[in-house]
Formats: C-alpha cells, structure tokens, sequence
C-alpha cells in the first residue's frame, strides 16, 4: 500500500496534492468535474477583510509557456466566504487552506481571528504583486516578513502558512524570517512580477499594466528557490510554479517540497490535480516506494 | 459541462481568414443553449498554454454535433484551421449563460463578422426573427440565415453586397419594429446597437469578448463591468455570467 | 530614409541589434552566416583577468520556453582576447563591446585599464549567477553596485555600460544606483537562477546544480524591468531577455529600450539578430517611422 | 557550414524507436567528412526551443542526400519522427571535426546502438575495414555494414542475433588485427574500447555527445575534458574540437 499522508506543520494531508490560490476559486467549478475529496487540499482564493472588485480588464495575458494575470484580489471579502462558500467546502472530505491578504499587519490579524479554527490553516499572501498594499511590499524586506508573521501567528489558531514572493533578491533569508517568527510552513512561489506590451497598440496588454508571471516558464525558478530554501529551513513547503504533469510534481518533490499545489495549468487541463496525483502513485509504484518522503535526491 | 475530446467532422474555410469546423460531440449538443461558447484546448501541450473560447454557432441534438466558425487571429486559431477531418480537438463546454428566449416577441439578431456565427443557432430558436448582419467586404452563412429567419439584411462596409455601410443604420430604421434585439459584434457596434434599443425602449442582448483563463469561473480573469442593485459598479465574470448580458446592466464602455 | 542610429552613452551605434554576451563567442562562428558589420555591436563573451575553464559538464537544460547554462565563465582571458579575438573583429565595422567580470573590484578595475579604449565601450558583469566571484554578489546590493561602478568608471577609457541581474527584489533602486555612480548605460536583464532536475536519474541535470535561465521564458519579466528602469533612470537601456522575433524587439523598444541584444535566439536561428533588425526596418516603414525614437508606447 | 531547409526525401522506421531520414541537400552532402553532424531545428517555434543534434550516417554527393539514424528519446525526436516525405526540415551543418582518416592502416569501427549510425559513412571511406557492432535486441542497418566492411560482426544484450553479450568482447579478441580502431557508443562502451585498444598501442578515436546550445562553438555549453600539452586538463567544445577526438587526449571518466 502506497502511503501518500503528508504532514504540513501540524495538519495532516490525505496526499500531497493543492490547488494554487486563485487559480481554483472555492472549488465550485472544479467539483463538477471531479469529487474535491480526491484532493490533499483546497487552497482558496486570496481573501481580504471587505469584498474587493480587483483591477479593471484585460486581466490576463498570454506568454511564452505562461500567463502573466493582474487579477488585483477580487474576491467577497471573509465574511461572505465563510457564510457562502466554506460549508460547500465542508461538503467534502479535503482541507481547507485560506489564503489572505490585507492593507495592514492589524487586517492579517483580524482575518486570522475572524476565521478561528473554521478552516484547516491559514496562508498568509504577502506576495501578490497585483495590489499595491497587502501585497509584495510585506514580502519582501526580512524585517517585515518577520513582523508579519509574528503577529498573525499570535492570533492563528490554525498551521499557518507563509507564502512567498519569487521577487526577491535572497528566498532563503526571507524564508528563515518566516519560520523564525514561527510560521508552521512555506509555500512558494507567488507569481514574477512582469509585463507584456502589445505592438499594434503600442500599449500594455494588462489594463493594470504589469502582471504577475505563473506557469511552466516560471518552473526554474521555482524548482530553484524550493530547492534553496529546504537546505536552510526545518519546517515543511509547498512547492507550486508552473507544474503541468506528474513528472514536474516530482521534480518539485526532489527538489525538497514536501506537498505541492497546481495552479495555472487547472485552466488547460481540469482535471490537472487529479491526474497528476495519479501519475505520482504510478511513479512511485514503480520505483517501490512506499512513502512519499522516499521521493528524495540521490 | 463536459471535458471531452471531440471528433473533427469537417473544418473547411468560408472566407478569406473565416474557418467554419463541425464537431462530433452528444453531450455539448444536447445541453447547449445559443450563445454558449466552448473553450479549445490547441493541441495536446503547453504552447500555447491558454485554451480559446469560440461561440457555439449551431447545436444539432440528434446529429450530436456542434458547429464553430473562427476567425484565424494568432497561433491558437492558426493551430485550430490546420487540423483536419478525423483528428481530435479537446474541448470544454457548453460554457456560459446564453441569450435569454422570450415568447411572443418581436426580435432581431444583429451580428458584426465573425460575431454573426453564434447569431446563427440563437435565430434557429427565434424561429421568424429578422436578421441585420454587417461585413467588412466577404459574407458568409448568409443563406442560413436567409433559410431560418423572416427577413435577412445585409450591409458591408465596401457595398459588394447589400446596403453599403453600417448595418446599424438599417437596423435604427426600422427599430420600432422589435421587442428584443440580440447582439454581437465588435463592441463599437454593439453599442451602438444599445443606444438604438435604449432610445426606443427595446431589450438589448449583448454578447461579451474578455481575454479568459479558466473560461468556468474560477480564476476571474475575464471580468467585466456591470451595475449592481446598489447603484454600483462591479466586476463579474463574463465566462460564467455571461458571454450574454442584458444592455441596460453591463457596461459597453471599455 | 529610416535612420536606425542609437547613442549609447556616448557611443553611436548603427542599429540597435547588439549581441549578448556569452552567446556569440567572439563572432567568429556566425560571421560565417552573415556580414557582422550588420550589427550595431557585439558584445564578446565575459572575460577575466585570466583564462578560466568554467564549470564541468552538462552546462545546458532545456526548460519550457526556455534554457538554463551554467557555463561559469569560461574564456582565455583579456590578453588572449585583445591578441587573438578582437582583431579578428576589427575586421568588421560594427561596435566591440567587451563584457567584463572579476573576482574583487580590482581586477575589473585592472580589466578595464588593459582594454583601455582598445574596445568601444565595457559592459560590466556583476550578475552572473554562474560563478560565486565576479558575479551575481556584486549585482544585488545598491551599495556594492555603486561602488563597482563608481571605481571601474575612474579607470575606463569608453562607454562604462553595467549589466544588472534579475534576481532582485528592487531593480530600479540597483539601476539608480549605477547611474548615480557614472554608468553610462544600463544594460538588462542577464539570466535567472533556476534548476531543473532529471526524475529518473533523480539528481540536478546541470553538473553546477543551478544555472541562469534565459530565452522567451523570461520575456515577461525583463520587459518589464526594462519598462520600470526606463521609468527612473536617464541614461540609456540595452534590453534583453528572450528576444526571438522582430515583434520582440520592438516590445523592448516599446518599453523604453534604447538597443535590444539578442541571447539564445542565436542557437535557434543563427541569422536571428539580421532577420530581426530587418522587420524593425519594415515595422517602421509601415508605421511611417524614420527615426528608431518614434517606437514608444502610446 | 550550411544554414538551410531541406526537403524530407524519406522517413522511415528501422526498429522499435529507430527511424531512418534522407534529406536532400548538395550542399552538406558535398561537404560532409565522417563522423560530422547537422543541427536541426524542430519545429519553425520556439517549442522545444533547443535545435537537436544528430550525426550524418551517410552523405551521398552525386545524388546530393545526407541520411540520419535517429532513436526517439523525447519531445524533439518524437516530432522528427512524426515528419513526413516532402516536409522540410530546418538544419545547420556540417558540423564539427570528424574522424580522422589514415592511408594504409588496417581499421575496425566499433558501434553500440544508435553509435552505430556515423560509422556507416566512415566504413564507405575507410573501404575495407571490419566492423563491430553491438546492440541491446534489435538490429539495424545490418546489410549496408555487411556491403562494405571486410567483415561485420555482431553481438546482443540478449543473443538473439549474432555474439550473446557486449561486442567490445569480440574486439578484445581481435585488437591485434588493427592500428586504429574507431568508436561511437555508450561512454562505457566507448570507455571499453579506449581501453582495450590502449593496452595493445592500438589508436582510438571516439565520438563523444554533448549537451548543446549553439551546436558551432560559440556558446561553450558542450564541453569535454581534454588533457593539454601542458598536462593539465582543459573544456574543450564537443560541437566544434569534436565530436570525435583521440582517447588518449579525452578523458572519458564522467
Ligand atoms: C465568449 C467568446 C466567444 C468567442 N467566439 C468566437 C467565435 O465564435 N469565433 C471567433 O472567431 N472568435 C471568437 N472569439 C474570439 C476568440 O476567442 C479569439 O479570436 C481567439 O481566442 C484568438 O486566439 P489566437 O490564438 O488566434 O490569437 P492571439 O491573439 O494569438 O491570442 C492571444 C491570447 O489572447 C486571447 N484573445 C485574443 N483575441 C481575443 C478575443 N477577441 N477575445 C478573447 N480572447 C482573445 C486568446 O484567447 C489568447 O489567450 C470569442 C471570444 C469569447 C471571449
Ligand atoms: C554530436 C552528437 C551526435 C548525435 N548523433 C545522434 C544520432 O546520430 N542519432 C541519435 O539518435 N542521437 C544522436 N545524438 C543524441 C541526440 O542528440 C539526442 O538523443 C537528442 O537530442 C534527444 O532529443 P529529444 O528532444 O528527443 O530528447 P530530450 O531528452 O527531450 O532532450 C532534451 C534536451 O537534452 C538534449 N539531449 C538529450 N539527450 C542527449 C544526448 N544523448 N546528447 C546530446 N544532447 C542530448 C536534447 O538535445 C535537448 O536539448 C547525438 C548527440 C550529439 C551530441
Ligand atoms: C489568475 C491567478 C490568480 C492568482 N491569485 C492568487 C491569490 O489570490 N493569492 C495567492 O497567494 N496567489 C495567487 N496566485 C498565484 C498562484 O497561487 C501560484 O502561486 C502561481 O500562479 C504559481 O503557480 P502556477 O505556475 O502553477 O500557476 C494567482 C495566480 C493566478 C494565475
Ligand atoms: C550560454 C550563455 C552564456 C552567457 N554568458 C554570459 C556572459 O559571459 N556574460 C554576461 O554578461 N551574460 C551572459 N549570458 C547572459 C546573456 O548575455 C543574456 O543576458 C541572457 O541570456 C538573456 O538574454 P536571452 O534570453 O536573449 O538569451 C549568457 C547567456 C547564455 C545563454
Ligand atoms: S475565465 Fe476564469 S473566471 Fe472567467
Ligand atoms: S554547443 Fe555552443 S559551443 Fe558547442
């Protein structure tokens, strides 16, 4: 028997399969091609504490092997979540992962309070280069990454998850500030923040004019910075960018993830998650492993 | 909504640039009302990475087939005009919230190019609507409009055929003839198409383009601008709330 | 007539369609394709004070849309270069940009000295992310960048262009900072860190681990460096990352580049940066351009 | 060196995963030495982004056709092999040193699998030497080996044809017979050779593969190590300085 558990800072996953914030919305649209139940986790879109409509359209572009998105964090605010959309959540046997993001350290920390122990852990996006506040600003200094978390932390009553920005000079040292002011787990990366410009009209494609770069162009640098940060952090990571089959999964799994969330590529394949899960069990059948953390570098 | 790979029964070209494709599918046929789209994933990889939403322009049930007809733009449309009969095309769908049916009413569809294709089933359902399709210079599917509705205008911007000019000029004169008018085209036309309607106080259905991810409502990538209950604006999904909205509530501005 | 002139930092380029260090050697191999006085300049492969070997092999994986290289410098060095390389150049009339990169500030301070004003201007390298001297250190501190510069511009003789690195979290602070210390141009973006590993042999597919990531991947983020450097600094910007068309080109220029270098796009189509200077040329006589200034955004 | 689309004459399978292609072109037929290689292009795109590099087998001048021998390993072989007679196929070559050839030596050419490929040509200009080829199961280009070489053995992983086991044994046996012996294989197969061809002063050359960017020697992503004159060990470019070197100088440890 395959054992696929996975245990991230203290919640314990069925297998090591997410969805990417954002990328998922709360699930609705996924379930009616396949039982959430089959997934580790559901990461849910970006949350804040009020509603927010997000950035004006075009908010998609597309790149060489990736998408650059200026979604802005559109979403009902934290209230509506829990009344709207968790209990169809809780139709499910799968975790429940908030992703939030907020103006201000006291917005984190209310969100933190507001959802108690109503979700399975609490992702902290300090990451998401599309917003002005509540964003990368937060992400990207150690000493703020440190403070932020820290004072979240003190109000979480759940893992709580520190997700980090790719745009930064040093990931390691930003992820050691994370996991020394206490944060449960790692997950990276958010997207590169980047840019496309359309000739014909000589304008940017993104009314928001920059964007944020995910799918398999990002991949090295995720590897990268997933494999970086596990020589110099004990607590787990979620490895995400750019995985598009069961093959990057596990490279993402060697390079020392210890689950992973699939994001852009649920747009090209619906059923991305489950497939890739699938291939996951076929490949360590076939290399005799028993326990997902046999999946290591030689 | 189904995830399927679909049969090419045909794929032949109409117009210079315009490819008109028949798909084996019983289940997007079944369900599909008009105005829905499909969202076509390019070929079996990850170049390009984003599937494409093209309108479903004909739904047959009992044949189990459903007809596109595309605009070759960039790589993805290119990619979809050269595959041929035989070959298989992965597709999501029926998606979206079509146009809404009304009984006993007058109506017209009014199309601009490509954006006459999705035009074609809504006027099979109509039954006896009156069709205003606009060109630049080439035409097509015009006789199966002709076939299926009451009266089929035609205007091209160069006057090879029909009415030279804007089909929007023959539509505002004979407005007073219409409870509904269903639209799609460029969103210049289809705004004007609006204020037309809004001056007399017709219904106005138009069909929405955004850049899409998802294309089901789960990444809100594709919004766009409507009027909320409270007098505000806000961004909704044109993937899943639309491609269709009534006139009077999403904004044509953008 | 079109004029496709370009000053950069004091030196008049033809065109704008410059090589990238690292992927055109010293020209020899493509002057076989095509006459390099096409050019408007060739930027030699990174040199040092002494010959180096580089890393072992293999120094190349594939990744989607992209190629990671780990080549870690290799070159014969500045002498061998101005004795054997640069003359073979001085055959063509087309601009020598000589990119430099050293292990302490001295030696590319003493680089510069023996290259004198015998190139046409230097590029300084403080970012390649391949070798742990002389390379991404130097490129990712304000302060260092300005002290860099700052020495290397008191020995140079021509046009002092520095070549700044992606992997930082504020690339217009690290831009500013070299023009405040008398860069005459900027040029960017060199490589991404990233790292791509083979599941099967379950160990890093290059020899060094990690390596720089290029090609249309990184399109998105260096247009969008490029756009955010050209915003803050006043000196001209030689654009780069992932160039592979005409149409690429003129997004760059759009953004605010001055000149564009073309990289990879070399291995895939040797007569890449001819094919591209040839549709700027027909990009501006359609749009009734006659200078290479009027491509900006609108 | 030549920088050119040539017209795919054949396409064919030999084995499992082993496809042979002829292409028309006078110019790297004309210029073509043994042991060289051509870079090719997979597609017009950019996906997969890297040209992939394979050996010319044989180069016909007078009906100006070079053929390859190509295994399918991934994405940009399986696109090769999906190409049919009449498309082109975008290449640069010839490329890179070839063998080195010696008037009145008596010669062997060791193969192993797809290695085998390049010396075929090298055995139609060395005209009489002996050939030792070594493959996992299946066999090909058998009889083109037999047409020219003096004599052509054979050996198996699994014996189903010729010598059960690997061929460098049936070289070990024959070593006296030569003065050069040329190699193209598995590094440990080639190491083999290297070493029984040492240990009777027999000169060897080896055909060795690289990762490569630029595959003309401008990029510096191919190398080997070879020993200098001055004794110390140097990155030499696989692409340009090879791929075939001497054994004595190429250190064939990694
Ligand atoms: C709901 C809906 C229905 C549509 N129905 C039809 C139809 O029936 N027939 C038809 O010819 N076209 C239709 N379109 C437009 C069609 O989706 C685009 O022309 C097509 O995606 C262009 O892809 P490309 O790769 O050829 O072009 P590229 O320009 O290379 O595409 C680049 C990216 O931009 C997106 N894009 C480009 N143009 C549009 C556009 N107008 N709308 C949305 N995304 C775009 C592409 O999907 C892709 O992600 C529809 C669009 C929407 C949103
Ligand atoms: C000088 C030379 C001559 C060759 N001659 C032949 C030949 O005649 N017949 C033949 O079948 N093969 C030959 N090869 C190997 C051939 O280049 C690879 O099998 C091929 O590139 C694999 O590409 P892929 O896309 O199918 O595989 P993938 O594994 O998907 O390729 C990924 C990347 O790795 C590179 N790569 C993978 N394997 C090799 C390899 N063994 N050597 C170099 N690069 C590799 C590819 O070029 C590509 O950049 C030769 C290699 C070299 C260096
Ligand atoms: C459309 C879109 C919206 C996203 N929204 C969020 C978000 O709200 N919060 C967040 O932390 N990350 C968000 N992300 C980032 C993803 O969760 C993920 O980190 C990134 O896309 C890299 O993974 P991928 O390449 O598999 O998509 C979003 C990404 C996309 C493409
Ligand atoms: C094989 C290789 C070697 C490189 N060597 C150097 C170098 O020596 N010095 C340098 O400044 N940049 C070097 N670069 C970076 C390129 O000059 C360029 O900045 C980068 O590749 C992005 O451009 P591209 O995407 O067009 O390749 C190298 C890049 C590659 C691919
Ligand atoms: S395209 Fe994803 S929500 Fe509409
Ligand atoms: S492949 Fe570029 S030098 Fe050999």
């Amino acid at each position: 028997m395959l054992n696929l558990k996975v245990n991230i800072g203290g919640l314990e996953l069925k297998n090591p399969i997410m969805t990417a914030s954002g990328t998922y919305g709360f699930g609705r649209e996924y379930s009616e091609f396949y039982d959430l139940s089959k997934l580790g986790a559901v990461v849910v879109k970006g949350l804040t504490l009020k509603p927010r409509e997000g950035n004006a359209s075009p908010r998609i572009a597309e790149t060489p092997a990736g998408i650059l998105n200026s979604v802005g964090l559109q979403n009902p605010g934290v209230e509506a979540f829990l009344e709207h959309e968790l209990p169809f959540l809780r139709n499910y046997d799968t975790a429940v992962i908030a992703n939030i993001a907020g103006n201000t350290v006291d917005e984190y920390c209310l969100m933190a309070e507001r959802l108690g122990s109503q979700v399975d852990a609490i992702e902290l996006n300090i990451s998401c280069p599309n917003v002005k506040e509540g964003g990368v600003a937060f992400g990207t200094k150690c000493d703020s990454v440190y403070s932020i978390t820290k004072s979240v932390k003190s109000q979480c009553k759940v893992p709580l998850i520190v997700k980090l920005s790719p745009n930064v000079s040093d990931i390691v040292e930003i992820a050691l500030s994370a996991e020394d002011a206490g944060a449960d787990a790692i997950s990276l990366i958010n997207t590169l923040l980047g840019m496309k410009i359309d000739i014909n009209t000589r304008k940017p494609v993104l009314a928001n004019t920059v964007g944020g770069l995910s799918g398999p162009a990002v991949k090295p640098v995720a590897v990268r910075m997933v494999w970086q940060t596990a020589q110099a952090v004990k607590i787990p990571i979620i490895g995400m960018g750019g995985i598009s089959s069961w093959q990057d999964a596990v490279e993402f799994l060697l390079a020392g993830a210890n689950a992973v969330a699939i994001g852009t590529y649920n747009f090209v394949n619906p059923y991305g998650p489950i497939n890739i899960l699938t291939g996951i069990e076929e490949y360590m059948i076939k290399n005799n492993f028993k326990e997902l953390n046999e999946i290591t570098m030689k | 909504m189904f995830s399927e790979k679909c049969e090419i029964i045909s794929n032949e070209q109409l117009a210079s640039k315009v490819y008109e494709m028949v798909l084996r599918t019983d289940n997007i046929a079944r369900e599909s009302e008009p105005g829905q789209f499909i969202h076509i994933r390019i070929n079996g990889g990850l170049y390009p990475l984003l599937r494409r939403p093209i309108s479903i322009s004909r739904a047959k049930k009992e044949e189990g087939t459903i007809t596109i007809v595309y605009h070759v733009i960039g790589q993805g449309t290119e990619e979809i005009a050269a595959m041929v009969k035989g070959e298989m095309l992965d597709v999501i769908g029926p998606l979206g919230k079509g146009f809404t049916l009304f009984e006993g009413k007058r109506c017209a569809v009014v199309g601009g190019g490509i954006g006459t294709a999705p035009l074609l089933e809504l006027a099979h359902r109509l039954k006896n609507c009156d069709a205003y399709l606009g060109f630049k210079d080439e035409v097509y599917k015009l006789h199966e409009f002709q076939a299926v509705c009451q009266k089929t205008v035609v205007a091209t911007e160069n006057g090879s055929i029909g009415y030279k000019g804007f089909i929007t000029e023959l539509l505002e004169q004979n407005i007073k003839a219409y409870d509904v008018v269903y639209t799609c085209g460029p969103k210049p036309m289809m705004r004007r198409v609006a204020d037309i309607c809004m001056a007399s106080n017709v219904e106005c259905y138009v069909s929405m383009e955004e850049r899409m991810g998802c294309g089901i409502g789960a990444c809100l990538v594709c919004t766009c601008k409507v009027k909320g209950g409270d007098g505000g604006v806000h961004h909704t999904k044109v993937c899943k709330d639309g491609p269709v909205f009534n006139a009077k509530e999403v904004l044509l501005d953008a």
